[in-house]
């Protein structure tokens, strides 16, 4: 368990040193990043090989003592988290180098931004290695508390009214959460996750994890309540946009799965309406990114959506103990997590040429499509779920289980949700492939940058992930339940 | 070693296509070294897999994506069909390309997106099962669309999201069906008379709302009759893209997924037992005629082409779906024969609007005169797409016809011969205005066509006259394709 | 009616006034004390679930003095941003 | 008589917490929080929580109480846009029904703690004797690191998001004397606080909360000045080895024992001890950043 | 003698055609069309006829034989290209399209040769339609008004044959189970397949209704265009019949009725429109229709007398020859007609075109007048209720051929003069000549008894050029005005006044779906207490669906009718 050990950690301990000594912030992020892939790609391979892992810590057992759980479902999770975080992490070196702004400035981001994204980092490793309720809760706050100062890193009015909206709206979805583990506690005496299957049986049981998906409903921005979230994430800078919208919202959504997963066939009406809204959400976002003007709002939309359909993939899912179906949730989020960071990467570096994010000025003529845009594109077909990408090997295992059940009407949902979303992607995809009238003809074309290159890797390896889904299913198939 | 031939056919152009997208847009030697390569490349490696499939090589390579999903390339009679097709095409038309786009913008995403797009229909002709299929299917519309726009107009725009709209559509309703399929039946593979075993009796329902979502998703690209917005308007495209990908590869993979899905997934016992066949040669001959009368009163010359080629692909649903040896044979060859044929159109319409700068048939008085070579080459396959022998189209017509004679369908007839007349009353006419009108006052540009632009359609069109002519030499389309049939149709 | 049920029903209390007070207040200040109301009003839930005769669990006394600790935490963020807002000038 | 007193202090309690919610005047209304934050501190130390009462008093009403009221007269106050009377019904229906459910489902089961015996039965190991510092430091000491990220990032987030305003005057002369008693006796109370945290009420948390009680009243007497918000500091090194002391512990106890956060045998006093002394100074460094706020100097 | 492959009869021209698209050759290959036709004259006139041959890899197998019956045709049909070659590349040698068409020329010629040769359907079918398609070139070839008209009604006609051609042989092909004519020959072709083929070949053979194509294109391309159209092409369409739909064992009462009446009609039609018409080609191709009908009778007695047939072929091939001879020779003398003033030579001219003009008229001691002694004693072998109007039928002819000629010389003479047809398009026109002078004693050499000439024989021709006198002058004495009516009968009707049809416009596009980028601004969370109210609300739905829902139930998704048992 040493690398669960180093995972939970050893961000918060770089955040620190990034925060005591800002002029080698940057050092320290990459270097935990770069530790944090090793050691997730070591557990991942140690529970390949060896089957899940479970570690008390400070040798006390649970419940009362909090245990790590490092199985195949927190290793695709955590594996998913190293690799947006290495490409993020690049992102943001270049990020900060090359900022127009003035030297205090770019000093105050980099100073800013290493200590809060590492944070973000040890949370989520720590949210998703977390066995027991309570400790979750804390780590949601860390995680809220980090993003929203990755949200106003920027300072301008709009994030940091974001920001507030963020933290408002985080911090009642966390007391809501935090009731809920309240009444969890009141039902079965206990708070970690293995007494969750108990708390079904009881009427207040069931009241506490209702409480409990409606945090993390809010957490994870599901439709109705994700009022706070466009605005957070389209105002934030490039990486930490990269990271909301990638990693940030998962956290919510890997929990609501665990819970799924441990809970079974007993909450069968919850999912239900988890899978209700997740579909509402899923046409909702879709629609607003068909008529977002800017295209980092569309972006954030789209995540309203994805976040929909990964819902509703939690939703739908068989009971797990039965059926594989919830793999395709698993798959989904880590699809969406690729090509989300990619996408808002390559968002990053197309603002940062053009000057401006709007849809309707993306054709300028005096610049011709770059790396980004070309990163932008091959995210976009992994977030429609095109084959052969990991999001089209998700609606697969999704739509398979789902017409064994002849459940048609989720069916058509899925395929609509789908629709639109091509519908809204291509509407700037089909921008970024300009050409003849509209490139001038000593029209310049964006340099490379690390940013490109982070954007790309992150594209095309979830454009490749889907041709190794085995990978991550059989990590998944290990997942005990 | 030959046991990867499949792969080393697919990589030529999968790994050329990034190599190309990232060269810079001035190394105007080493793309076109790179390109020619390949395209010369995968000629060669397919005149290899061909001789090994009439040796009766088998070739199959897989890779496991989830339980119960594979990637699956094999080879096959009737892949090597589609093979040699896009093969051969692609070289002819990378040359063609390659002078058209001379000094043009963008060559680089160019040239790119289209050796993905050879990539992809190679892959749809290799794939081994409905899943790889499927991947290569979507790919390929993906690969396209950004050929479509590739002028960057609005026009071009507007057209590139009507064509993804449709084909988007269409790959939801295949992956639909293909989901449904996979979860009846398991993995499903392509192979002679089908692989649904008993299902037919025990599902027949849902087998038939299957065959109608499968359908439907590739008759998108097959241009079937309801389905067929998107290509006349795809026609604003660069014309080397008109004439592989809209007259070959796009609709031809619409049409080699329903000889697939007909053949090697349902087989002909199934559909017939479902009773499919009926409803979707009805299909095909309202395409046929429907697309015959819309292409009467197109004046863009692309356009008419363009729905030209929406009436002459379901000439192959036809044979398809007639459920005749003979009738397939003829659908099967009209596979290669019709891409031959409207290539060769494309291509010399391409030289009229290059070296003339003319886009419509109404403009084309005295073409015959001011680009003989061109003009020949249009009228070769304008009259075979009439189906005047000696040219090719008169033998697949004529395969069709005796096919739905042996089918007990006299009807095919009419429907041949009315189609027969349409396709007359629209391509006569253009060959009329250049042959036998005078050329318009005031000499109009005039831009001197390079050899890249004058071969490959004279290439095609003796193509033309050869798959006619020579229709009953061995290897010929007409007797590669009457060796598949022979597989299907015991 | 017991002592422990008295304490409840203000906790109920504390929290619905809190939450009710959460969905009508546009006011930053007042929304950022309605949420700490209702982390008081958790804190008694957990802290009246925990007590069995006569004797409250220490673990969730743990639970509850981390809560108030994190929340202490959030509120200055809160406030810091509030005030950032009402700053008025922008960058 | 107990009772009484109970039902007194529960309906007081919902009183004070009304008048906080709805009070129109801000001041008021966070006197009003703070008086309820005591309110309830004494309602838990007639629960038997002292530890938690404690820091309900210290931090939950305190600082906290501290903190609105700074930021009241900051804030600007946001102009009164009409309510529709709907939204405030359906809330007001949706509230008393979301109060009636969480009542029934708390009353409706008998809880039975898994924990108690548990604790009971480790306390002995714990190496302290007080169940809830046992729990905060040993049994669940994740939670707590966890719990100092937390104070870590927001003191970060404070940071990054600098105040556009001028430095606040320190009072000035006035609070002098005022500071004078109470900087000694804070330090002396905290002191005390940490060090019967191990067997009685108290601990790190509450010591901080005492402690950074008079730093503030240094900050505020213009005593102690805050330098540059990035470039660290005394207050900011201590507030940031916080974690990073806790941290290092875990790594070391982990080097040690091949468990995280496991103590030595027998050394669990000495761990724990160590850990809440630099953890009281830690805390009170955050929470008199927090307090202060990152303040950025505007150009004149 | 010369062993000739036959394959080399289409392959010639073709081979010239070729040689053709080199710019270096083609002064050469003009000079060389004359001779194009030459193998396939060597192999009519070769003695024994060459071999048949196969060629399997070509088309779908390919079969070339020459019959006795094909070798007649050949003969007439390789003088007439030959002739009319020659005579075409003499009047166009200043013509800027010559070399379209000298290609069309050899295209069709090549069409011509070969579909008497094809042995099976296919070559066949090919080299009909590669013929039909090329001479709408040679039609339209003149580029003005009328010949644009012409090649219209042409080209619409022959695709329709052609494809009526097509479906036909498609269908006997599927009844004979092979594509050979032996085969076809072999099997009972489906009364439909007969209908379509004979439909097909009746368009190329003028068969009134089907002619209406055919005095428009005879009167709208070059003269000797002209002249093969009408020697050689309509010939193409009764050898098709011959082939293809031989009387069998059976008589086919119905469709011998039918196309004898069809026949009659011919009969009747020609000269009427013929007469009126103003243009002397134009009346020529009445004329045309007129003994393409006398033919089609012939068919029809073998139709329904198969017993007569054996009588009545040589008779029809008789015919075919002498029509095509003569008309040839009359369509040549057209443009030598237009190099002379009008003075002697001009005269002269016209009055060497008596002959053939007699000739087709059916003077005794002519070959027109042996053809038709042969076929009215193939047709008195027909039953019993033809024998009466049959001979009725063949007065009506003659007296309408030697009107139609009257006029026809009439209208002739009075042509303008034009000076830029280089005036050695006479000398093809004399070897035709020449041919048609050894024809008329020739031919009558093959007839196995001499017949007596009878005097109603003479009398038709005598009645026409006395009729013609007097109508002459009743028109010139009555001061009666005529004006000849528009060319094509009944299309004329459907003729609009400008000519060119402009192609309809572009459909209008269809909706964009740019409506959808547009919308108003929001403020997004503008309003945060709605938020709480959100969370709130799903808070206590979520909380309440939970608390209410009992036992976990077994939720269906979707279809009620699966039970999803819970485990």
């Amino acid at each position: 368990m040493t690398e669960a050990y180093v995972l939970a950690l050893l961000p918060f301990l770089a955040a620190v040193g990034a925060a005591a000594t800002p002029r080698m912030a940057a050092i320290w992020g990459l270097c935990a990043t770069l530790i944090n892939l090793g050691a997730s790609i070591l557990l991942a391979a140690r529970i390949l090989s060896g089957g899940d892992m479970r570690a008390d810590l400070g040798d006390w057992p649970a419940p009362l003592g909090i245990s790590l759980v490092a199985d195949g479902l927190a290793a695709v999770m955590l594996s998913m988290t190293a690799i947006v975080a290495t490409a993020v992490a690049l992102q943001a070196m270049s990020w900060g180098l090359v900022q127009p702004r003035g030297g205090q400035q770019r000093s105050r981001l980099q100073a800013g931004f290493w200590p809060l994204w590492l944070a973000t980092l040890g949370a989520l490793n720590a949210l998703f290695l977390s066995g027991d309720l309570f400790n979750i809760y804390v780590t949601f706050e860390i995680l809220g508390l980090s993003a929203v100062g990755l949200t106003a890193l920027t300072g301008s009015r709009n994030s940091l009214r974001a920001a507030f909206d963020y933290l408002a709206a985080g911090l009642a979805g966390s007391l809501v959460f935090l009731l809920g583990v309240a009444l969890a506690y009141a039902a079965v005496g206990r708070v970690d996750l293995a007494a969750v299957p108990a708390l079904v049986d009881t009427a207040t049981g069931r009241l506490a994890l209702g409480l409990i998906f409606a945090g993390l409903a809010v957490k994870a921005a599901l439709f109705p309540l994700h009022f706070w979230m466009p605005a957070a994430h389209s105002s934030a800078a490039p990486a930490a946009s990269a990271v909301l919208s990638a990693l940030v919202v998962k956290g919510a959504l890997y929990l609501a799965l665990r819970i799924t997963i441990e809970a079974g066939a007993g909450i069968e009406v919850l999912r239900i309406a988890l899978a209700v809204l997740g579909a509402a959400g899923m046409l909702w976002g879709s629609w607003m990114a068909l008529r977002a003007e800017r295209l980092k709002l569309l972006v954030a939309y789209s995540t309203v959506a994805q976040i929909g359909l990964i819902t509703l993939a939690i939703g739908v899912a068989d009971d797990p103990s039965t059926s594989a179906m919830w793999q395709a949730a698993a798959l989904l989020m880590l699809s969406h997590a690729l090509a989300k960071a990619a996408m808002f990467l390559a968002v990053g570096r197309i603002a940062e040429e053009l000057g401006h994010d709007r849809i309707s000025g993306l054709n300028r003529t005096d610049l011709r499509p770059g790396v980004a845009e070309f990163a932008f594109a091959i995210a976009a077909v992994s977030l429609i779920g095109l084959p052969p990408t990991a999001g089209f090997i998700g609606k697969w295992l999704l739509i398979d289980g789902l017409i064994d059940r002849g459940a048609w009407v989720w069916i058509a949902l899925l395929l609509g949700g789908t629709a639109l979303s091509a519908a809204y992607l291509s509407r700037v995809v089909s921008r970024c492939l300009r050409g003849g009238p509209h490139v001038a003809p000593g029209a310049r074309r964006p340099e490379w940058r690390t940013g490109d290159v982070a954007a790309l890797g992150l594209a095309t390896t979830a454009l490749a992930l889907g041709l190794g889904s085995a990978l991550p299913l059989t990590l998944l198939n290990g997942t005990a339940l | 070693m030959t046991e990867l031939l499949p792969l080393a056919i697919l990589m030529t152009s999968l790994c050329a296509a990034p190599i190309i997208l990232a060269i810079p847009e001035r190394a105007r030697t080493l793309r076109t070294t790179i390109n020619l390569t390949a395209a010369t490349l995968k000629v060669g490696l397919v005149a290899w897999l061909s001789i090994a499939v009439a040796a009766g090589g088998e070739f199959n390579l897989r890779l496991g994506i989830a339980p119960g999903l594979d990637l699956h390339l094999q080879a096959d009679a009737l892949s090597v069909l589609f093979l040699a097709l896009s093969a051969v095409l692609w070289f002819l038309t990378t040359i063609y390309a390659i002078g058209y786009l001379e000094g043009g913008a963008d060559r680089s995403r160019f040239f790119g997106f289209f050796s993905l797009c050879v990539a992809a229909t190679v892959g749809i002709a290799m794939a081994g099962n409905l899943f790889t299929f499927l991947i290569f299917f979507e790919l390929l519309t993906l690969a396209t669309w950004p050929l479509v726009v590739h002028r960057g107009t609005a026009e071009s725009h507007r057209a590139g999201r009507i064509y993804l709209a449709y084909t988007l559509g269409g790959g939801l309703a295949l992956t639909l069906g293909t989901v449904w399929l996979y979860a009846l039946a398991g993995d499903v593979p392509f192979a002679p008379r089908g692989v649904l075993g008993d299902l037919p009796q025990t599902a027949p329902l849902a087998l038939t709302a299957i065959f109608v979502l499968l359908i439907a998703g590739v008759g998108v690209k097959a241009a079937l009759f309801p389905l067929h917005g998107w290509l006349p308007l795809s026609m604003v495209a660069p014309a080397p893209v008109s004439a592989l990908l809209h007259a070959v590869a796009v609709v031809k993979a619409g049409a080699f997924g329903i000889m697939r899905i007909v053949y090697d997934v349902y087989g002909v016992e199934t559909v017939q037992l479902l009773g499919l066949a009926a409803p979707l040669a009805a299909l095909a001959a309202v395409t046929i005629i429907w697309g015959s009368v819309r292409a009467l009163t197109q004046d863009d010359l692309k356009k008419r082409l363009a729905y030209s080629t929406i009436s002459q692909v379901s000439y192959i649903t036809l044979g398809v779906a007639l459920l005749s040896p003979v009738a397939a044979v003829g659908g099967l060859a009209h596979l290669i024969h019709q891409g031959i044929m409207k290539i060769t159109l494309f291509l010399a319409a391409g030289n009229f609007a290059e070296g003339r700068g003319v886009k419509t048939v109404s403009a084309m008085d005295g073409m015959g005169r001011l680009m003989p070579g061109a003009t020949i080459a249009f009228t070769i396959g304008s009259l075979g797409m009439i189906g005047v022998p000696p040219l090719a189209g008169f033998v697949s017509k004529w395969y069709l016809g005796s096919g739905g004679l042996d089918a007990g369908q006299p009807m095919v007839i009419a429907l041949l011969a009315g189609s027969s007349l349409l396709n007359a009353a629209y391509f006569l006419p253009i060959l009329y205005r250049a042959w036998f009108r005078d050329p318009p006052e005031g000499a109009p540009v005039k831009r001197r066509i390079g050899w890249m632009l004058a071969v490959p359609p004279a290439a095609t069109a003796a193509l033309i006259l050869a798959a006619g002519l020579l229709a009953n030499a061995p290897f010929s389309p007409l007797g590669w394709t009457r060796f598949i049939v022979s597989l299907e149709y015991l | 009616m017991t002592s422990e049920t008295m304490y409840i029903l203000a906790g109920v209390l504390l929290a619905a006034l809190a939450m009710h007070r959460l969905c009508t207040a546009r006011d930053a200040l007042a929304r950022i004390l309605a949420l700490n109301v209702l982390s008081v009003g958790i804190a008694m839930l957990m802290l009246l679930a925990g007590r069995v005769a006569g004797v409250t669990d220490a673990v969730p006394q743990a639970f509850v003095l981390t809560g108030i600790v994190v929340l202490v935490a959030v509120t200055a963020a809160l406030l810091s941003l509030a005030e950032r807002i009402s700053g008025g000038d922008d960058d | 008589m107990t009772q009484l007193f109970d039902a007194l202090l529960a309906v007081g309690i919902v009183g004070v917490a009304v008048a906080a919610l709805f009070a129109n005047d801000r001041f008021a209304a966070v006197g009003a929080f703070m008086v309820m934050g005591f309110l309830v501190a004494l309602s838990w130390v007639r629960l038997g929580a002292p530890d938690v009462a404690l820091a309900e008093a210290a931090i939950g009403a305190g600082l906290t109480g501290a903190l609105l009221l700074r930021s009241a007269r900051r804030l600007r106050v946001e102009p009164k846009m009409c309510q529709s009377r709907w939204s405030v019904a359906a809330s007001g229906l949706i509230s008393i029904g979301f109060a009636g459910l969480l009542y029934a489902a708390i009353t409706s089961v008998p809880t039975v703690p898994a924990y108690p015996p548990l604790v009971a039965e480790r306390l002995g190991e714990s190496g302290v004797s007080n169940p809830v510092t046992a729990v905060l430091l040993n049994f669940r000491a994740w939670d707590t690191l966890l719990e100092i990220a937390v104070l870590f990032v927001a003191l970060v987030l404070v940071i990054v998001v600098p105040v556009s305003r001028v430095r606040p005057a320190p009072l000035g002369e006035m609070v002098v004397p005022f500071a004078k008693v109470v900087v000694p006796l804070s330090v002396l109370i905290s002191g005390h606080l940490l060090w019967q945290g191990a067997d009685a009420p108290g601990g790190a948390f509450q010591a901080g909360a005492v402690l950074a009680g008079g730093g503030l009243a240094l900050v505020l007497a213009g005593a102690m000045r805050l330098k540059k918000p990035l470039q660290g500091g005394i207050l900011r090194a201590t507030a940031l080895s916080g974690l990073a002391v806790f941290g290092a512990a875990a790594v070391a106890t982990a080097a040690l024992t091949g468990h995280l956060l496991g103590y030595p045998d027998g050394q669990a006093k000495i761990w724990i001890l160590g850990i809440e002394a630099v953890l009281t100074l830690a805390i009170a460094a955050t929470l008199v950043l927090l307090f202060h706020g990152s303040v950025r100097r505007v150009p004149k | 003698m010369i062993s000739l492959p036959l394959w080399l009869i289409p392959a010639a021209p073709l081979a010239l055609l070729i040689l053709l698209s080199l710019k270096g050759a083609r002064g050469a290959v003009r000079g060389l069309v004359p001779f194009a036709p030459v193998p396939a004259l060597l192999a009519a006139l070769a003695d024994p006829l060459p071999l048949p041959i196969t060629l399997d890899w070509l088309m779908l197998g390919t079969q070339f034989a020459l019959t006795d019956l094909a070798a007649t045709f050949l003969l007439f049909t390789s003088v007439l290209w030959g002739l009319a070659g020659w005579s075409a590349m003499r009047m166009l040698a200043a013509d800027p399209q010559r070399d379209r068409f000298a290609a069309l020329f050899l295209l069709a010629m090549a069409g011509n040769l070969g579909l008497l040769i094809a042995q099976d359907i296919v070559s066949f079918y090919a080299f009909f339609a590669m013929m039909s398609l090329a001479s709408w070139g040679l039609v339209l070839h003149g580029g003005g008004a009328a010949q644009r008209r012409a090649g219209l009604v042409y080209v619409v006609f022959a695709v329709a044959g052609e494809v009526a051609l097509f479906a036909g042989l498609a269908f006997a092909a599927h009844a004979a189970g092979g594509i050979t004519l032996a085969e076809l020959r072999g099997s009972d072709v489906p009364t439909v397949a007969a209908v379509l083929i004979a439909a097909g070949l009746l368009v190329k053979f003028g068969a009134v209704p089907l002619h209406l194509w055919l005095p428009l294109a005879h009167s709208a391309a070059p003269s000797p265009a002209s002249a093969v159209l009408s020697g050689a092409m309509l010939k193409a369409g009764l050898f098709g019949l011959i082939v293809l739909l031989p009387p069998g064992l059976d008589p086919t009462p119905q469709a011998a009725t039918l196309l004898a009446a069809m026949a009659l009609a011919g009969l009747i039609v020609a000269p009427v429109l013929g007469l009126i018409q103003g243009d002397p080609k134009a009346v020529l191709a009445y004329s045309s229709i007129g003994q393409m009908s006398l033919m089609a009778l012939g068919y029809a007695a073998g139709l329904a007398a198969p017993q007569a047939w054996p009588v009545i072929a040589p008779a029809l091939v008789l015919l075919a020859t002498h029509h095509a001879f003569s008309k040839a020779a009359l369509f040549l003398g057209v443009p030598v007609v237009w190099t002379a003033r009008p003075g002697m030579a001009r005269a002269a001219i016209i009055a060497a075109l008596l002959l053939p003009a007699l000739a087709l008229a059916g003077m005794p001691g002519t070959s027109g007048w042996f053809a038709k002694e042969a076929l009215k004693s193939g047709l008195s072998a027909a039953p019993a209720g033809w024998a009466v109007w049959s001979g009725a039928a063949l007065l009506v002819g003659s007296f309408g051929t030697a009107l139609l000629m009257v006029r026809a010389l009439t209208l002739l003479s009075a042509t303008p003069h034009k000076s830029d047809i280089p005036v050695d398009t006479a000398l093809p026109w004399g070897a035709m000549m020449a041919a048609v002078i050894v024809g008329l004693s020739v031919s009558g050499l093959q007839l196995p008894a001499q017949k007596p000439v009878h005097v109603g024989d003479i009398l038709p021709i005598l009645a026409a050029v006395l009729l013609a006198f007097a109508g002459s002058a009743a028109f010139r004495y009555g001061r009666i005005a005529f004006t000849p009516p528009r060319p094509g009968e009944i299309l004329a009707l459907f003729q609009r006044e400008p000519a060119p049809t402009p192609l309809l416009a572009l459909p209008a596009p269809p909706r964009s779906g740019r409506a959808l980028a547009r919308r108003p601004k929001r403020r997004i969370a503008a309003r945060p207490e709605q938020g709480g109210l959100a969370i709130l609300t799903l808070a206590a739905g979520l909380a309440l669906v939970a608390f209410l829902a009992d036992a976990p139930p077994p939720i269906e998704l979707g279809n009620p009718s699966v039970d999803v048992a819970p485990k």
